[in-house]
């Protein structure tokens, strides 16, 4: 073994062991920014390793590669809008599927110019062709979906599961073709076709709003191509990153699923995802959706906030809740995020209520504001927590004066800038009518008895 | 099977393993970053197609690698550049101790 | 406008309708407000910070009642103060018509305007001016302040090197505004505290502050509007047990049972008081109402087998500022519903509120 | 031994020295307890509840006090009683020698042996025969209680639709004992509290109640036996400016600061009084050692400017029940220290705590 | 490949998956039990497994090594007694660290009788001979020392550095000569002389207290020289399992020191571990010692406790931690532990001074009792936790007649099971005089302020 | 060096990965079951005894890997044994939910 193989031994050791690193960084708000970066190190040095290696004896062409890809890929990152970064994912990852379907692509015709490969080889380019096209076009196909190009919603057709059949016997039968006799460049276009059409297939029937699931997965899936053609190629650095993130993005879909309070089957296989927002949400009679958010993401919404105000209503009283409430802005305050309490005049079910039970959890008087000290600052509060209060929280009070509450003034909390609000369902409070707040963009409901919900979040936020 | 391939079985089934030792509970914020971030690595691909391009097997071969570098290489850049985008939310506050 | 402010003369009354600080929104907002002198001395309300605020100070009373447009009051007026207003002038206070019915006769003959604002309907939008649950707050706080004065107990549990004090253990009939705050001010000082009402929806605002909720809440027990309303026999005499249980164990017993327009329920007689331990406390704020216990005489300390049974009157009035205070602010949303942006008055018979609190206008009874 | 518990003849002394819990416990032990009819009667301890503890109740004082061998009292005796003493007799109770000398003398001249429990030195194994302590507990819950009474505010914070109360703001000067409880009562009512005090410790005793201390703490100003000791002028000077600041500021001043065995330190001038709110109350714990305020008249309520001053006398006496059974746990662990496991009197001269409580003994002052 | 073979390297996948799954499960109190029978199931597998191989062509002697193996394992495991269990592990390490030298050496007479092997497997031989010898003699050694068989203090002799220099000189020498000329038996016996020696010279220096770590460390080597004899013998399951053992035992030791508040180079290099039992706490000035805690230990003794009796002082008042004391008792009550308050007439400095606290914080009243209520509660008590008390439960009250505060009755919280104080330092307290209890047996210091030190207990039981 | 080698090298560098990973923040009580578990685990090194006794490569190095055998045999078993006894603590209370 020469010196330059050691060398690239080596760099690809070194660049697994930042992906690694870097995919463990990725995981905490701290260390994430960083860790993409080591990351992308590794893969400039494997890059550079890779080079260097003897097969390689003609950079012209590289070159080109390189630009033109460098080039897309900055391009499209720096003017892509926030909104559209979901969808540049699913586009980017389409790509990385297509060029190991390229790979495959080139090392078939260059085995089937010579006598064959052996049938380990053989079945690696296959899989590596299979897996690379599905996640291709699969990809395209969510990306278009979330773009609004392609229908985002979950688009049925008679005889789906006959055809799905079908297609899978067509490419298992090319497929063993091509393993007992390899030079059918026809077979392998068939099969090459059949693998699109799955991947088309597969996307084509899930709602706009598990996209992003769907785009997990189909990651995972190309680097498991990634590590096919490593297989291929015969490198080690690409069996091991491309099953890194192959095993990495399956449970990352899964987690994503736990988050939905949903299976991944039952993403992939329900007509659940039917409508745009139906996976993300409970819906009201009206039609209008809620969206719900879990204590893990309301906490770094918390923890990265620069003015929480909470708002207590009779609901932290029913779940004597008010310990919890005033643990949860020490630790706030203790990561220095400001903390005011907005008291409502008829908060609770006596004058008074909210004093008695923040008292007792002492916390400080100067945290207290009543309605006008407080109204005009919510539109400065990153997040308003609306904690067990309902009706002294409903804009309707403002204007819909055939409401039983027209006319009470009412706390601002619709002016911030994120909205949690913290109750057991969507069930009404005193006046007994609904609140459009909790249906309002900004708004994201966090269900359950406020005193559980309050002490997943404090050890949320300890843990962000 | 060769014992090269059970080796390479080996690595494959071991990087497995760690990776799915390395995802463990992450906050739903950070779904979309992370995922980003690992497809950057996915397109590690780009490895395989440099080889491919490189190597001269025919002119085939090189146009199909040249487009597969190309490719890849569209999706590490961005793949990365993108994630860094997402991140950039996670600031240090200047308050913060 | 010209609004007037007399001093208050009922006995032991040391509230003031207006304070300072709604005098001097009012004055800001271009009205003339005339005082009587020494109208808020009994609520810490000197006539310097009345001046201060832009009022007139009167020491005549009787120019004052004739001068003005608008009287504002918290009790009652007497006969001899009717007979000095003006007519179409415009009286507000707590006339309790339906007790009164001579005086609202009275009011209606002289051709006076009314307002009672025991009589405003309880809807959110009237939280505001809803001067009986701003006064109740106060009376159940000061009830158990009452109840520790003559309490020859403390109230919290203290572990001492003189052996262990065991907690007062305070129990509250009645859990309405003024119930609840007496169960949390109860609660604040350390008391074992248990409250019975018979509203379904009152276990759960017991629960809430902490305090236990003891027997069955009957459905039934509650109207529309939310006021309790008389029980079936039967359910009398369950009632009747557990009352007896939980009076005989507590140190304090304080009832705040009333049904609106009926005089109080009867629900803790003689016989239940007398096992109660000596040294015990009963507080009945319904005394003005007949009391919810035999033994309550209204004003009065009555001491039965060493257990004192107070029947305090206009309990408010006792802790008069912050009394005075909450009654001005709702008089004062009040006053916002009945005047126009100019100041002038502008009385909106289609307004519930208006409508519910008008006694006399034009010469007739409503 | 042949005990007697003389109902208390001093005005508005509501205590017993004994409770039918402790009569109970000493009758258990074989002791003979004689109590006089009534004499629990303020303090909720009916003459049936002794009967029950075994004690044998007596009409006629004159008899108890000529039997008994020894004599449990809160207040000194009258002269008269002393006469009606057996020569030798043991006689217990608060008889503060320093001030009362000519007491003293004739309790000598009788050859009784007199203790006095508020002589008993400060030590650990003495804090449950400490009733200086076990009172100021009392007086200190008590003082807040009564400020409440006559403040005509709430001391809770509470946002309502009638507005937002503020919360009261209460001053306790001298964080002793009695100074602590208050402390620790009035932000159990949910005022805000700010105390003061000289000796250096009591910083760090104030925050731990969840209170705020206010002004240097000095060094100084604490005797080894941890009780307070007058200070220098200049000194003196601060303390006063800080004082005064927040005298004004509050709505509630509770002083409570006392150096042993001189006249209470005056803290609170006319001055600082004048420019308090109208309705503040100062409830001076000091009034019987001449008083921390220039205004307080032990025992009487005086009004100035709108500002109330009390000078209350006997606080514990007003929660005549707990007060008497912690005094009475009080004396009977004092009462062990004096007798052997037979029951009979044994006096150690070398105990420090006798020696230090014995007032007389064999016809000597001590 | 056969049939035979592909099912091995099946099996021994399966196998490292169990190492792994079973080291993960090891570190919950809860799985722990099932993680150790997952991987001695991996283990049987993977020994079945080598049974099929087809290098194996005789049983007869396999058969008896493992027969006295089990035996002797099976002995040793069951006889034991509870105390010596830290000197059994590092034996049976020993033991381990054995068997790769003895491998090392038969496969180095099987080459030496031949031409030679390869440079990688000389290498891998001596590396292998290396650390097994190093792992047995310096396991035998910490086995010794905590046997007290071997002098357990930090024995030191003069020219220490010096003949540690020497001494790694010669094996790197024999070593090189060895990689250069294979042949040579003498030369190897010098070698594995050296290893032995060096393995003592490691261990000698340190002090009984220090064993535990350095048997970890021990068992960490004894997984490399695992991993090297898998060179050896061109077995992956041996690399696999080896490399992960070594990895994981280097993290644990790291962790270990950790623990003691020590960096590994100050356990491996100081000679600070000169007394038995310095290592594991401050001592007082008469020389008696306290035994630290740390939160994550208190925790599991609290969780797993049945009865958990809580004794506040004025240390609770000053960090004002009665909200932070109700909720662990919340926490406990979850997990079905009894916790009962005991509250001493004179805690804190004024009366009923816990009561107004615990009441703040809403402590049920029938969870407080009074000193003549509890005190003969404690001796069944498993955990008695003292929050900031010290004079009420000091035990001289009880007896020394010359202390201040003789006479007064004190809580006999030294009648439990475990006592926990939590206090800031040694500090006395309001008598200004020692307390003894602190340095009972069963006494654990938990350092810190209250509410903080509560903080991070209420953490580390919800996550037991 | 060999492909052979190289791949064995990755394996050794991705299971010390996986090693590293796997550990992370062990509550002290269970620090010595931890290690003795993970002692018992390194006793695989029986595999290779294994092989050497029963490849018959001479008697010499029968008698060695026949006492290599015993040796880690008594490590694997002892080893399991013991980490069993000791926690057995851990078993579940009954009252536990
Ligand atoms: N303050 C007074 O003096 C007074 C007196 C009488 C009436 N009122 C009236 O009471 C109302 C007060 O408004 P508000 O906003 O405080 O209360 P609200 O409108 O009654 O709403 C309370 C909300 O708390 C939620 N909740 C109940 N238990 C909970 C638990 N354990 N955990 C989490 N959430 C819980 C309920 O939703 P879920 O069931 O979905 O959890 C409910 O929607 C006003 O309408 C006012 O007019 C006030
Ligand atoms: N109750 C009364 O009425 C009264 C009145 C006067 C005197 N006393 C006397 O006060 C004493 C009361 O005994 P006690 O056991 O309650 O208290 P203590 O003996 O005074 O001990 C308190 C302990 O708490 C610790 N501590 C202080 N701040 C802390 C914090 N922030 N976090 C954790 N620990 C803290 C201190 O140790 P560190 O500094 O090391 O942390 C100190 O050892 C008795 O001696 C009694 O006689 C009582
Ligand atoms: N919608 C609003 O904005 C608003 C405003 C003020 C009050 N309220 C509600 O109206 C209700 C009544 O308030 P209130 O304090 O004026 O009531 P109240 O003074 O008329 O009666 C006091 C309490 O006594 C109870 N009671 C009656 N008969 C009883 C009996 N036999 N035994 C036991 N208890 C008996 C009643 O249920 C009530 O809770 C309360 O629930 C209050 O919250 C609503
Ligand atoms: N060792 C024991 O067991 C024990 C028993 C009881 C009391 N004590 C302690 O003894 C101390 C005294 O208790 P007490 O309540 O009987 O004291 P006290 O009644 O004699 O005095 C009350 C308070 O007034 C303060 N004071 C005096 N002059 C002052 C001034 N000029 N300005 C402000 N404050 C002034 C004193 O410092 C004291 O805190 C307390 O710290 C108490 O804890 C100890």
């Amino acid at each position: 073994m020469t010196a330059r193989e050691i060398f690239i031994a080596l760099a690809y050791m070194i660049a697994a062991a930042c992906f690694v690193v870097g995919l463990i960084w990725l995981q905490t708000p701290k260390r994430a920014r960083a860790g993409n970066i080591l990351s992308a190190l590794g893969m400039l040095l494997a890059v550079i390793a890779t080079l260097l290696a003897k097969e390689i004896v003609d950079y012209s062409m590289i070159v080109l590669g390189i630009v033109i890809g460098t080039a897309a890929g900055a391009w499209m990152a720096r003017t892509v809008p926030m909104t559209g970064m979901p969808q540049m994912v699913g586009l980017l990852n389409g790509f990385g599927g297509a060029a190991s379907a390229l790979i495959a692509a080139a090392e078939y015709f260059h085995y089937a110019a010579g006598k064959g490969p052996a049938l380990d080889l053989t079945i690696a380019i296959l899989l590596t062709m299979l897996i690379g096209a599905v996640t291709f076009s699969g990809s395209m196909i969510a990306a278009g979906k979330l773009q609004g190009v392609v229908n985002e919603r979950a688009v049925t057709y008679p005889f789906q599961q006959p055809i799905n059949l079908i297609l899978a016997l067509t490419i298992l039968a090319t497929g063993a073709y091509l393993v007992i006799d390899f030079a059918h460049p026809w077979v392998f276009g068939y099969f090459i076709v059949a693998s699109l059409v799955l991947g088309v297939l597969f996307t084509i029937p899930i709602g706009g709003a598990d996209m992003p699931v769907i785009i997990c997965l189909l990651n995972s899936f190309s680097g498991l191509a990634a590590a096919m053609a490593g297989f291929v190629v015969k490198n080690n650095a690409l069996i091991i990153s491309g099953s890194l993130v192959g095993a990495s993005g399956i449970i990352l879909t899964q987690i994503m699923c736990w988050a939905m309070n949903r299976s991944i089957g039952n993403v992939l296989f329900s007509a659940f995802g039917a409508t745009v927002t139906a996976g993300a949400g409970g819906k009201s009679a009206a039609g209008k959706t809620v969206k719900p958010i879990q204590a893990d993401e309301a906490a770094i919404l918390l923890a990265y906030a620069q003015l929480v105000i909470i708002v207590p209503g009779y609901g932290m009283a029913v779940s004597q809740a008010q310990h919890a409430v005033r643990q949860l802005a020490d630790e706030l305050g203790k990561r220095s995020v400001a903390v005011k309490y907005a008291i409502h005049p008829v908060a609770g079910r006596m004058p008074g209520h909210m004093n008695v039970l923040l008292a007792e959890a002492n916390v400080p008087y100067d945290q207290l504001y009543d309605m006008d000290q407080i109204n005009d600052e919510f539109q400065r509060a990153d997040v308003a927590i609306v904690l067990g209060a309902n009706d002294v929280v409903n804009p309707a009070a403002r204007y819909d004066k055939s409401s039983p509450i027209y006319g009470m003034p009412i706390l601002n909390t619709d002016h911030a800038k994120n909205i949690i609000v913290m109750k057991r369902s969507m069930n009404p409070g005193f006046a007994g009518i609904e609140n459009e707040l909790f249906y309002h963009d900004k708004t994201r409901m966090l269900f359950g008895d406020a005193k559980e919900s309050l002490t997943k979040l404090i050890n949320e936020v300890k843990s962000v | 099977m060769t014992p090269e391939l059970l080796s390479a079985l080996y690595i494959f089934v071991l990087a497995m393993f760690l990776g799915f030792a390395v995802i463990t509970k992450v906050p739903p914020l950070l779904h979309t970053p992370l995922m980003s971030g690992s497809n950057a690595i996915s397109g590690v691909t780009v490895l395989a197609a440099l080889l491919v391009t490189g190597s001269q097997q025919g002119p085939l071969q090189t146009i199909l690698g040249v487009i597969a570098v190309a490719l890849a290489m569209t999706n590490v850049v961005g793949g990365y550049l993108v994630t860094d985008r997402m991140l950039q939310m996670f600031k240090k506050k200047p308050g913060e101790k | 406008m010209k609004f007037a402010v007399p001093k208050e003369t009922a006995p032991h009354e040391r509230r003031v309708a207006l304070t300072p600080e709604t005098v001097g929104k009012l004055a800001k907002a271009g009205q003339t407000v005339a005082i009587e002198s020494q109208a808020g001395a009994g609520a810490a309300c000197p006539d310097r910070d009345y001046e201060a605020a832009g009022a007139k100070i009167i020491t005549e009373a009787k120019a004052l009642w004739s001068e003005a447009e608008i009287v504002l009051k918290i009790q009652k007026p007497t006969p001899q103060e009717i007979a000095l207003l003006r007519e179409g002038a415009v009286l507000i206070g707590l006339l309790q018509p339906l007790i009164h019915p001579e005086l609202v006769q009275q009011l209606a003959q002289r051709r006076v305007t009314a307002f009672s604002l025991d009589m405003i309907p309880r809807i959110t939008r009237a939280q505001t001016m809803d001067v009986l649950s701003s006064q109740s707050t106060v009376a159940g706080y000061k009830a158990v302040l009452l109840a520790s004065q003559f309490l020859p107990k403390f109230f919290p549990m203290l572990s001492t090197a003189a052996g262990t004090i065991a907690p007062a253990k305070v129990f509250v009939i009645g859990a309405g505004v003024a119930g609840l705050q007496a169960i949390a001010t109860a609660r604040r000082l350390g008391a074992l505290v248990q409250a019975f009402d018979v509203r379904p929806a009152v276990k759960q605002e017991v629960e809430s502050l902490g305090a236990k909720f003891v027997g069955l809440a009957l459905e039934e027990a509650a109207d529309k509007s939310g006021y309790a309303k008389e029980l079936s026999e039967e359910h009398k005499q369950q009632e009747r047990e557990l009352i007896a249980k939980h009076v005989k164990e507590s140190d304090v017993v304080i009832t705040t049972a009333l049904v609106p327009g009926k005089r109080a329920p009867l629900l803790i007689t003689k016989e239940m008081v007398t096992p109660m331990k000596p040294g015990s406390v009963i507080i009945d704020l319904a005394a003005e109402q007949g009391g919810n216990c035999e033994l309550t005489r209204a004003g009065q300390e009555t001491h039965t087998n060493g257990v004192t049974v107070l029947g305090p009157v206009n309990l408010p009035s006792q802790m008069s500022f912050h009394a005075s205070q909450m009654f001005s602010r709702n008089m004062h949303a009040f006053l916002h519903l009945l005047l126009t942006k100019e100041g002038k008055l502008n009385l909106d018979f289609n307004d519930e509120i208006i409508k519910g609190s008008c006694v006399t206008h034009e010469g007739k009874v409503l």
